[in-house]
């Protein structure tokens, strides 16, 4: 099984769907020679030309709009938001725009547009560089979501955002790209709507999803260590929520830890709580736990960041707390 | 470049302005009858820049509007049954009822839409010339957009990229003197919108809005620039809207005397005199064009009214594909 | 007691401030002789002169930038956003700049900026007119968020968030403009972080805000006549929110109906429903139950909209559901 | 109109942009050593931009700074303890360690800060200026900004705003000829940023960006305009930064020779060449200078290793003043 990291899944990814799909195209900042800030379209441009590998000025309104209207005209436009934080330049055609195409003027149009934003903390780059609002557009209708953690699942996620006829934000995590797994050559579709079950676990289920997920991957061998086995579920996609999966895991263990390294208030944590409570509370035998960053613009400075986001430690040690409370 | 117009297309172009005007009017009574609710943006007093422009357009050619755009519909040959039954929120409207006088369009037509965001057009036709470009389509998109639009960052970031990548846009100001309240003079530094087109390099023009066949020749002029690869223009047209910015505007922002003189200009009269001149209209013929306007008018609004309501069941249907 | 509607007392409000202090100034679209979309502003250029009421282009990113850098300056800006719809294209300084720079940079810097954003539907304005996106802002740390109901409320809040030091997102309901209520000359002071309890009842909490919280003393009325007497709390500081006053009632009621006509995804509903589990699970006797908008763009169509969006009828229908309940 | 800077002020200067240089060589290499971690855009080749244009301003006036922020911030008179001390993420810095190379300022001074986003400071730099007009204040505002920056939207909408209100703020751009990978050639239509000042109204001038006299000028004398109620201009400074976008950028956006013949226009050598022929300097007091800036940097890192980490108790307080 060949092993690789998430940035050189993604490339590899791009590159065939460009190949597959002659309406598939890329735009975005410094996407070009440079590759990306990230390297992720690094050798794209050289080998599909400038007509498919779009490099644009500074001006992510313009061009997620623009996008927009290559996707209405028969184009599968991928936008790649350098780091999500500067989607907020963006929201407008996204949730004015594009999410609403569909439902308002049906059939006619269809808007696959696939957004790439590079999400989350843990790198240093402070407070206007590791966002992620992946909350806002779960809350905007129209919108499909995906985080996906594992890296087969960033080539498998990605492909089928950019077979899907609506407009998907696809959150990648930054300390996912230089992350390194194997990955089958054979692996069975997924879809964006499913769920993953990373192991398996009696005792309590651990919903995370993007870097989370690996943390709780770990967090859950440590706590195997100490005789409690955790059910890990990468929930990876967002919006629309695979509820069947977490609901069938949390029926059977009692127990849920929700992590998402979002602050807080209205986070995606604070939802799925509330539909597995909606769904499974009379199987819940403690109060749901959220883990999650307090509400609080995240530090530079790497301890004051190394505190502000989740981790295996604090994962395990939630966990811990969990198994010890009861209903 | 001297050009003109067919005497047929004339004709078909001032019937065209007459439908706007009477659809419009009826629509402004539909409101305060309560019959319509919502809000709707008249386009009064503007319809030779819609037709001008539009009829400039080949049939491949697409074009994107703004919040009032019953008029740019209505010229690329939108269904008036079907925008008053929007207006309605009724089930056969364009949108099924789920858009509203600000949400409606016609891919079948190229008509991209309407739009409730101001200078949330530009991006999008932006982007759909960018696609014709790839795709070897010939297709060459208009985009209408307002003075108050232009001062929108969207539109600044796009007539770059635009000019950048040569591509087959045409953006089309309809600068009516006012954005709601806001007057130009206080709004556009510099005074002049067409003249932004310099700082990008790109053909920069102003019109007379109210003059259908000049609307045309600029129309014309960039459109073909743009099909030959020569790049986006940016033409401003002078216009003027007679009704207020949307229902209930007692328009205290200007005064009275300026509308008494955009009155004198006025598209459809001045297009009637002239077609009299040269002997297009005939005569009296101007009375019966009217019923036969304001007959296909009364008949949108009994299809609206005659219309059923959308399905209770479709609420949460087809938010996505 | 004058009975005075929203749109007046706003405009009293505004003047208000205004008058007592000269570091107040309004910045918006049509504000000036317009009045503003609503009237809120009607006349205020004419007493105040354009150099407190400024008229701005349609420039809703600059405008909003511009104001965070008046605040910083020791001005006290309130910007009106015609509809909170076109709020998309000012996330970038509001969540950016404003929302952070207190956190980053310390005691030195203040952003005493209001954002007043005409938010909801219920009016036939279609789904870029009709949005409120108060889930967002509850999402971003350093954004106060705040959407009264009762017409006093008006007063009081907008009072509140001009004097903060910080910036707050203050929503008004185009519904409520034109709403009358007697309003009591002499109120108490009420802060930024209190909810308010609209009417006392032992058999069920309803939590709501804005034009909801409307809706649901009307469906409080009805309840009342079929025996069941429902606590009405108007949460009206979304965050900070104050749990506090939330979770007594529930813990006398035992059981919660949360009201939001925003999408139902990740929205404020979710929040607090897990931070009432959180806080009171023991003391529930049926499920907390949300009732909000489908996760679809608000349709122009009357009757659409009215499905869409919850109203005293559903909610006392949800209401008696829940008395039927058991945990 | 002709003005000069005295020999004390130049020698300032110089000797700034001295500790400029040498504190960015600095950070690059505590950057490679693991020492520094995050981000940092480093601003060598660019100091007499900074230098130039900050010395134009008066104690009273005010300045907003880019990602490229450290040039403006030193040359400002921020400490460079604590600024070192920010990009370590100690506890002095000038953000006590939460806002990184990117997010930092100095009210106290004028320094209204770095900014993580492109453009970002356009528009907090224009409402500066607002605030001053309406607070009858003589402060001018001078905002940086880049190439790439000039393409947000926001910068169409704030030089409009500006213009309409004739506001006191200085809009310098830096144009080192890149964003990020992305040269002007390619992302500016029109070819000139400077020129975009004429579809506002207002004065627009390009000047070089190494020559740490003519900045000096052409701020001075926007300064001036700015300050008479003349309103705002547009400065475009022609630069070059030797060094990569931020850490790892292997630049292989641009060739070799470029950099090369940049170099022989470098600022500093440039300056220092003027100031011997003057007289300002004597030979070999380079050196000392030199040795006196690298010493002054070495401290600033002494500084920031020793300095404490933030409190962990402090993590979540301060979001709301
Ligand atoms: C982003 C945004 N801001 C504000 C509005 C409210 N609004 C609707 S139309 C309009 C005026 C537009 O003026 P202009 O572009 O000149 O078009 P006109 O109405 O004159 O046709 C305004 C402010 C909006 N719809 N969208
Ligand atoms: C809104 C936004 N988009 C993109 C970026 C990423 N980015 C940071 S600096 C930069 C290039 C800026 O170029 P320019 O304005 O010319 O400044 P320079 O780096 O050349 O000093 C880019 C794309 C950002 N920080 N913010
Ligand atoms: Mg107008
Ligand atoms: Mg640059």
């Amino acid at each position: 099984m060949k092993t690789i990291t998430a940035a050189a899944i993604l490339r590899e990814t791009l590159a065939a769907e460009l190949t597959a799909d002659p309406t598939v195209m890329l735009m975005g900042e410094d996407i070009g020679v440079y590759g990306g800030a990230f390297g992720i379209t690094r050798g794209l441009l050289d080998r599909f030309g400038p007509q498919r590998v779009i490099e644009t000025p500074i001006s992510e309104n313009g061009v997620v709009g623009m996008a927009i209207g290559a996707a209405i005209s028969g184009c599968r436009p991928i936008v790649e938001i350098m780091f999500a934080d500067f989607v907020t330049l963006a929201m407008d055609p996204l949730v004015n725009q594009a999410a609403k195409l569909r439902y308002i003027l049906g059939r006619q149009a269809s808007c696959p547009l696939v957004v790439r934003l590079v999400a989350g903390g843990g790198r240093g780059y402070g407070p206007t560089h590791s966002q992620g609002f992946a909350a806002w557009f779960v809350h905007t209708p129209g919108l499909k979501v995906v985080a996906p953690s594992s890296i087969a699942d960033h080539a498998d996620l990605l492909h089928a955002a950019v077979q899907d006829p609506n407009p998907v934000v696809f959150l990648e995590h930054k300390r996912l790209y230089g992350w390194r797994e194997p990955v089958p050559a054979d692996r069975p579709v997924v879809g964006l709507e499913t769920a993953r079950t990373v192991n398996r676990g009696h005792d309590l289920t651990i919903l995370a999803w993007s870097w989370m997920a690996v943390e709780a991957a770990i967090a859950a061998e440590r706590l195997a260590a100490d005789g409690i086995t955790a059910e890990v579920i990468d929930v990876r996609c967002l919006q629309p929520l695979d509820m069947a999966t977490i609901n069938e895991s949390v029926q059977q263990t009692g127990r849920v830890l929700i992590v998402d390294e979002a602050p807080r208030s209205a986070g995606i944590a604070a939802e799925i709580g509330c539909r597995v409570f909606e769904a499974s509370h009379e199987y819940l035998e403690a109060p749901i736990r959220r883990l999650t960053a307090p509400d609080i613009p995240v530090p530079a400075s790497p301890p004051m960041e190394q505190l502000t986001l989740p981790d295996a430690t604090t994962i395990a040690h939630a966990a811990m707390g969990l198994m010890e409370t009861l209903q | 470049m001297s050009q003109s117009i067919s005497a047929k297309k004339l004709r078909a172009a001032y019937q065209r302005m007459l439908l706007i005007r009477e659809f419009e009017l009826r629509v402004e009574r539909l409101f305060l009858a309560g019959k319509i609710t919502g809000t709707a943006h008249l386009c009064i007093g503007q319809e030779a820049t819609a037709v001008g422009a539009v009829m400039a357009l080949r049939k491949s050619d697409a074009l994107t509007s703004t919040h009032r755009g019953h008029g740019h519909f209505l010229a690329r040959g939108g269904n008036p049954d079907r925008i008053m039954a929007e207006l309605y929120g009724k089930r056969s409207g364009y949108s099924g009822g789920r858009g509203g006088s600000q949400f409606m369009a016609d891919y079948r037509i190229g008509y991209l839409g309407a739009n409730g965001i101001t200078g949330g057009s530009l991006s999008v036709a932006t982007g759909v010339a960018l696609a014709a470009r790839l795709q070897n389509r010939s297709r060459v998109t208009l985009c209408f957009f307002g003075d108050g639009a232009s001062n929108q960052g969207v539109f600044h970031e796009c007539l770059n990229m635009a000019a950048l990548w040569k591509l087959p846009v045409v953006f089309l100001c309809e600068n009516n003197g006012y954005a709601m309240s806001m007057p130009v003079a206080r709004s556009i530094a510099g005074g002049s919108i067409a003249r932004r087109a310099q700082a990008y390099g790109i053909a920069g023009e102003e019109t007379d809005g109210n003059d259908l066949e000049a609307v045309w020749r600029a129309v014309t002029n960039a459109r073909r620039r743009a099909a030959k690869g020569d790049g986006p223009t940016l033409i401003e047209c002078h216009t003027y809207r007679y009704c207020g910015h949307s229902r209930g505007d007692p328009c205290v922002y200007r005064a009275p005397q300026e509308k008494v003189a955009w009155r004198k200009r006025d598209p459809i009269q001045r297009m009637r005199r002239i077609l009299l001149t040269r002997g297009v209209l005939i005569s009296g013929e101007h009375q019966r064009l009217m019923q036969e306007t304001r007959r296909r008018v009364q008949q949108a609004v009994a299809h609206a009214e005659a219309d059923a309501w959308p399905k209770a069941s479709s609420l949460t249907k087809g938010v996505f594909a």
